[in-house]
């Protein structure tokens, strides 16, 4: 087995701060010093998520420079991403120096731009998750593609409150169905996804697996 | 020390253990096969179709932080890019990676440029794009849409931590007619891949890429490694229920209940 | 329904017009939808900037240098230097902010270690020995079975994953068969739980389409008010 | 006395005379060594153009259909011949000698000879040998290998329809003359006597197009390699069949009566204005070679080599007369060669029609049957609840736990869901929360999500107007924590010193709702509103050894139920209450009396939910039934084939 460090530096910082960190999770005299890492660690998520956004910024911004037919799009979001670092400035700007509550007028922003959009896109879910739904057995015709299909139906008329309440049995179906086979089933993806977690994790923290360019 | 942190760390040393000892002790002829999984295999198809049509494949790697178990999704999703970046080193457009976190974006640009550099193809004028295309889930599901929207992408892999506007995503590809390959750690978001996706990867299948795609000896090892821890939980399942029947409970409740 | 400010009804009508133009994905692709979504994307990238900086840049990187302890001075001092290193990603000197990434990276693999352990290992394999009941007075034979049957889910679907064959290279992916058996069991409850978990991202979506068309008719009956007091 | 008739105008001239009496053309001769060599007697035979190179002389397809010997002709294996055996695939007599080498030399030594014996003839007087007429520009070349020859010099030999072609296109004597400057001042070391490529042909290989440098000349190898490669006899089967076709279409001209083949002569085309593109037109000039011989105003069979059609690298210099249909075949093959390294746009992608429409239909349908129930708003009171609702123990927790509530206890709650899950939850939580603030409760809201504080904010707000909360007074924002399981450990251990200020800027501690509170446990509620059962299960597993669980309650979307469920059903139970989705939150208003939203919204959901079973039920089952049909099509017709 042969590793060649590109960027040694890089991979002992990785393998240094990931044992501490871990360490801190089972040895309880480890847990400040994790604490101290996890607050280092929020920050340069915070310092990386500001580069980001330059990054997201400096993309745009060359895309409005070549002009096809995304280019205007590119311009709308630069004006709307400057414009809103605009009023988030001056609303901390006042709430620094004036103290007065600040983030009103960011928050009118999130209100009746952020929010009706992102529930709107949601909404719009319903529509592709029938369609979905409903062209599934087209694609797959085996038995588990019709259980999964019926249990769907299942859990839909299950959570049905009105026009039912004479068949009873229906909502006590969709009971046991989520609370013992889903459960199960659930409670196994989840053991499976830890040990593949795990694996993943541990081939970080020995240096086999190195994205940051190691 | 409590009893639950040692036993963590006895699994931790198990796990590496028994990595290290599956790649040491590999051994070519009698290399164990691994089950056939449909999605690793139609991503290889993919990326022939590719190289053939002259056309670009994109890989989408979630908005999982770094700062938390979703970590472990986006780690699962750069591999799945490295290997697909060296596979499509022929083809006219390389692959466009989009993402949702801005330390995801770092590396994956890391990764293309390592990678490129390491088959050469690093001059070649059109490189590989890491973009960050959104921040919040919903705006980088909506900004992803405008580059599985591009004519010359014909297929999506999208490998990485989702809630459940990847529907967003997988409706996106269907309607283009291109293929999409997805794969997450998140429940729900696996639901909605089951359902909509052309080749889901179910449960822990995702961590597996390494594996499939690129047949490295620390990952084969590791997916070893998986399938013998799968077998100690159950055996430790059973010998709780075991004990349980007997009366004997307490024992894995205090192994397993506190962890500081 | 009373009359409202007009900021408030501006508001309001500039959420009524970007719930329109986001409906209109379903016809099919369109500039408006994509001029909504550009505009979504500029404003939540800049909300999110505003909230980093003002929640985490400012109490934990600028604010400790002057009002903080001695220890978190020197914390806040030392985080300057990888946090500087980080903006070179963007630089054509990209390889010098690899040791920040790095921390990251090692922060996030160790998270997802020591989280998938103590947060999902050991909870759940305590929650599969919990589901088994005793026959106990009190317990049912209906609860005991549900109890072995949420068992047998647990371990068959985790043995469905299980990614080894045969030894021998060359032999086609054959798995053994007791293997291949309980795998089949374990993928009836796989499909049973994406099953219950698509039809709750169901309900999600439709609550959210109900919430919607809501909006709608209320700010229809509020221009009403508003135009025709 | 036998006579020669002139192959130029036909007349005939009594034996013996050289020049034919009416029109001065040189007649051929009866010299038998001559024949030999070139079977026909016609001096076009040839008498091919000077400008072309020998080879490609031999292709001119006029010419080459003369020479077809009339099958007696063994012994000199003409290059047509060669040409024939190359079609046929078999081995051209000597051509196919085992060494390359010496079948080149053998080619080489015809057309060498060819040209030594017209120099000779030329040198003596400019009679024209029996069939062997070369213009003296083609002996001067010769000449021009043993000395060395001023430009000028040159110019003055030059035969007067060349020097004529010269002034009206003004173009060849500048290139000529340059290619002589360039020819004679870097000796050519390649050029050796034998074997060397006549400097005009060099000049027509390499012509240097107006406004450019000129063109390095066309590098001879030391054994004329590259010559024999580019006229190699062995033509690709595609080019010798144009040969072939390109012979049938021309060998319809005239030539003298009586000595054309009869098939030949069927083939001639009839004569009409000739417009052959790119070359000047030349009215005076009357073809006195090959099978056009006599026919005015047609192509010059000595052509100037199409000066534009010359590329660098590879392209051969001569004309080939090629129909239009081959010219397609060799721009459709060059077409083919260069989009090799072009990548190709993939052309726009039409949806499919059927996924459209059954796209609208559904929508169609769920947004009119929804749209329909929220205006006509439930009709008759509330929908009475299912069985299922009374049975779920998790919202009357809930109810009790807040229940057992007094005044002026705080509660904090955790606003941790998406702004797209805003309408579910908000619904959801609206009657939980009124009954808090029923309870004249302080309310505290965190959140690990970036958009948590504004969404807290707007929940106050519009939900809960009719109690005007304010913030300081009534409750406090404490923002943003970020760091997901790291930033819920930490403010669970020290949430002063995690959050020293609110979310509005103001100091948090100090305001009356916070004022007693120290640390977690401290609080009278803990409340976490998630759409995502990991969050749900982070914030469990952080804050359990900080508060206790039967202060820990949830409000949990409903595609968080399934995952969250457990922590509320197991024993020992790690959260004390739980209300699931709209049906959850409408229980809870059921208990309290007082119907909020969820009450609103539930006819209209359980309507959406009807028309979706019936699309998702009969679109499920025909697209089943469909893929069944599919399938066992397609095991007919393997099994078929």
């Amino acid at each position: 087995m042969n590793i060649k460090f590109k960027t040694p530096f890089a991979t002992a910082v990785a393998i240094g701060v990931g044992v501490i960190v871990l360490a801190g999770y089972f040895i309880p005299g480890l847990i400040s010093l994790r604490f101290l890492f996890l607050r280092a660690g929020l920050v340069l998520a915070a310092v990386a998520l500001i580069v980001g956004i330059l990054n997201l910024f400096a993309v745009h911004f060359r895309k409005m420079a070549q002009n096809d037919d995304n280019s205007g799009y590119s311009l709308i979001l630069v004006f709307a991403l400057i414009a809103t670092l605009l009023i988030g400035f001056f609303d901390m700007f006042q709430s620094y120096m004036f103290g007065q509550p600040n983030f009103q007028t960011i928050s009118w922003l999130f209100t009746y731009i952020q929010l009706p959009i992102e529930t709107s896109l949601m909404a719009v879910m319903a529509v592709s998750l029938t369609y979905a739904a409903t062209r599934f057995l087209r694609r797959n015709l085996h038995t588990y593609a019709v259980i999964f299909f019926f249990i769907v139906l299942m859990v839909l008329i299950g959570t049905l409150s009105i026009f039912t309440p004479e068949v009873p049995f229906l909502s006590q179906i969709r009971q046991w169905i989520v609370q013992v086979p889903a459960l199960g089933g659930a409670r196994g993806l989840l053991l499976g996804i830890a040990l593949g977690t795990i694996a993943t994790g541990l081939r970080i923290l020995i240096g086999t697996d190195r994205p940051y360019g190691g | 020390m409590t009893v639950t942190g040692f036993t963590g760390i006895v699994i931790i040393f198990l796990f590496l253990g028994s990595m290290f000892f599956f790649t040491l002790t590999r051994d070519q002829e009698k290399e164990k096969n691994l089950r056939q999984i449909p999605a690793f295999r139609r991503i290889k198809e993919v990326i022939g179709l590719t190289v053939e049509e002259g056309s670009q494949l994109h890989v989408s790697l979630g908005r999982g932080g770094f700062t938390s178990l979703q970590s472990a999704s986006a780690l699962a999703g750069l591999s799945i890019l490295q290997e697909i970046i060296k596979a499509s080193s022929v083809c006219d457009y390389p692959p466009v990676a989009t993402t949702g976190n801005a330390t995801i974006s770092f590396l994956a640009q890391d990764i293309i440029q390592g990678t490129s550099k390491a088959i050469s193809t690093e001059g070649h004028e059109r490189s590989s794009v890491g973009e960050l295309v959104g921040l919040t889930p919903f705006s980088y599901a909506v900004g992803t849409l405008t580059t599985i929207r591009e004519n010359r992408v014909s297929a999506n892999i999208l490998a990485g931590w989702y809630g459940n506007e990847i529907t967003w995503l997988t409706t996106a590809g269907e309607r283009q007619n291109s293929p999409t390959i997805a794969g997450t750690a998140q429940l729900p978001a696996q639901a909605i891949m089951y359902a909509s996706a052309s080749e889901p990867l179910i449960g822990e299948e995702i961590f597996a890429a390494g594996a499939y795609l690129g047949k490295k000896p620390m990952h084969v090892s590791s997916v070893k490694t998986q399938d013998i821890f799968r077998w100690i939980l159950v055996v430790l399942m059973i010998l709780g229920i075991v004990l349980k029947y007997l009366g004997m409970h307490d024992i894995f409740q205090s192994i397993l209940m506190g962890v500081s | 329904m009373s009359p409202i400010n007009l900021s408030d009804f501006i508001g309001l009508s500039l959420g009524f017009l970007f719930t329109l133009l986001v409906f209109s994905y379903i016809l099919g692709d369109n500039p408006l939808f994509r001029l909504a979504s550009h505009i979504f994307i500029g404003v939540t990238a800049g909300y999110v900037a505003i909230i980093t900086i003002n929640n985490v840049l400012v109490p934990r990187l600028f604010l400790p240098l002057f009002t903080g302890t001695r220890g978190e001075r020197l914390l806040s001092l030392m985080l300057f230097i990888p946090s500087l290193f980080l903006f070179m990603k963007i630089t054509p000197l990209r390889k010098a902010g690899n040791w920040s990434v790095a921390i990251l990276v090692g922060i996030g693999a160790a998270s997802a270690i020591g989280g998938a352990i103590t947060g999902t290992l050991f909870p759940q394999l305590l929650g599969t020995i919990n589901s088994f009941e005793t026959p106990t007075k009190s317990s049912t034979i209906f609860s005991i079975l549900n109890g072995l049957m949420t068992v047998l889910g647990t371990m068959t679907t985790l043995i469905y994953f299980h990614f080894g064959t045969g030894h021998m290279p060359g032999q086609t992916a054959r798995q053994r068969p007791l293997i291949k058996f309980l795998g089949k069991i374990g993928h009836f409850f796989i499909a049973v739980t994406l099953g219950v978990l698509f039809a709750g991202v169901y309900l999600s979506a439709l609550s959210a389409l109900v919430e919607r068309l809501s909006f709608i008719w209320d700010y229809l009956n509020q221009m009403q008010i508003q135009i025709l007091p | 006395m036998a006579e020669i008739q002139c192959p130029n105008c036909g007349k005939i001239n009594p034996e013996g005379k050289d020049v034919c009496d009416s029109c001065g053309f040189p007649l051929p001769s009866q010299s038998p060594s001559i024949n030999q060599e070139t079977p026909s007697t016609s001096p076009d035979a040839t008498d091919s153009p000077p400008d072309l190179p020998s080879d490609a002389q031999d292709l001119t397809p006029g010419e080459a259909q003369e020479d077809i010997p009339d099958g007696e002709d063994e012994g000199d294996e003409g290059w047509l011949d060669i040409l024939h055996a190359a079609e046929e695939g078999e081995e051209p007599g000597d051509l196919q000698t085992p060494s390359e080498e010496d079948e080149e030399k053998k080619e080489d030594t015809d057309w060498l000879k060819r040209i030594r014996a017209l120099d000779v003839e030329e040198e003596k007087g400019q009679e024209t040998p029996e069939g062997e007429t070369f213009p003296t520009w083609m002996s001067e070349v010769e000449g021009e290998e043993k000395v060395e020859k001023t430009p000028s010099e040159e110019k003055q030999e030059l035969p007067d329809w060349l020097q004529s072609e010269e002034e009206e296109t003004g173009e060849a004597e500048p290139i000529l003359s340059e290619k002589d400057e360039g020819e004679t001042a870097p000796p050519e070391p390649a050029q050796e006597e034998e074997g060397h490529f006549p400097s005009w042909l060099e000049e027509e290989e390499e012509p240097s197009p107006a406004g450019e440098g000129p063109i390095q000349p066309f590098e001879l190898d030391e054994d004329d390699e590259v010559i024999d490669d580019l006229f190699d006899e062995e033509l690709p089967s595609w080019l010798s069949s144009v040969d072939m076709e390109k012979e049938e279409a021309e060998t319809g001209d005239d030539i003298s009566p009586g000595e054309l083949p009869g098939w030949v002569e069927a083939m001639r085309p009839v004569v009409e204005s000739s417009d052959t593109s790119g070359l000047a037109e030349d009215e005076e000039y009357i073809e006195n070679y090959g099978p056009l011989a006599g026919i005015p105003s047609v192509l010059p069979a000595e052509a100037d080599i199409d000066q534009t059609s010359v590329e660098e690298g590879s392209k051969l210099s001569f004309e080939l007369q090629v129909s239009k249909t081959q010219k397609e075949y060799a721009s459709l093959l060059e077409n083919v060669i260069s989009r090799e390294g072009k990548a190709k746009p993939k052309g726009e992608v039409k949806p499919v029609a059927t996924q459209r429409v059954l796209r609208w239909l559904i929508a169609i349908v769920l947004i009119i049957s929804v749209g329909a129930s929220v205006i006509t708003g439930g009709g008759t009171g509330n929908p009475s609840p299912a069985g299922h609702q009374k049975d779920d123990p998790g919202p009357a927790a809930l109810y009790e736990m807040i229940d057992e509530m007094e005044a002026r206890d705080t509660a904090l709650i955790a606003f941790d869901y998406q702004p797209a899950l805003a309408g579910e939850l908000n619904a959801t939580a609206s009657g939980v929360v009124n009954h808090l603030l029923r309870q004249e409760s302080y309310l505290a809201f965190i959140s690990t999500q970036a958009t948590g504080p504004s969404l807290a904010e707007h929940f106050i707000t519009n939900t809960q107007s009719e109690f005007e909360y304010q913030h300081g007074r009534d409750y406090i924002n404490l923002g943003y924590i970020p760091g997901q399981a790291a930033g819920v450990l930490s403010f669970s251990i020290a949430p002063r010193e995690i959050v020293p200020i609110a979310f509005n800027g103001a100091n948090a501690w100090d305001s009356p709702p916070l004022k007693e509170i120290q640390t977690l446990s401290d609080f009278d509620l803990f409340l976490i509103i998630t759409d995502d059962p990991t969050t749900a299960r982070m914030w469990i597993e952080q804050v359990n050894p900080y508060i206790s669980r039967y202060k820990v309650a949830m409000i949990v979307s409903a595609q968080a139920e399934p995952l969250v469920r457990p922590y509320f059903q197991n024993s020992p139970q790690q959260i004390s209450g739980l209300a699931a989705g709209l049906p959850g939150g409408w229980a809870y208003e059921e208990l309290t009396g007082s119907p909020n939203l969820s009450s609103v919204f539930l006819f209209p959901l359980n309507v959406g939910i009807i028309v979706t079973i019936l699309t998702v039920f009969i679109g499920g089952l025909a697209n089943g039934i469909l893929n069944l049909i599919k399938q066992r099509k397609n095991k007919e017709k393997r099994g078929v084939s």
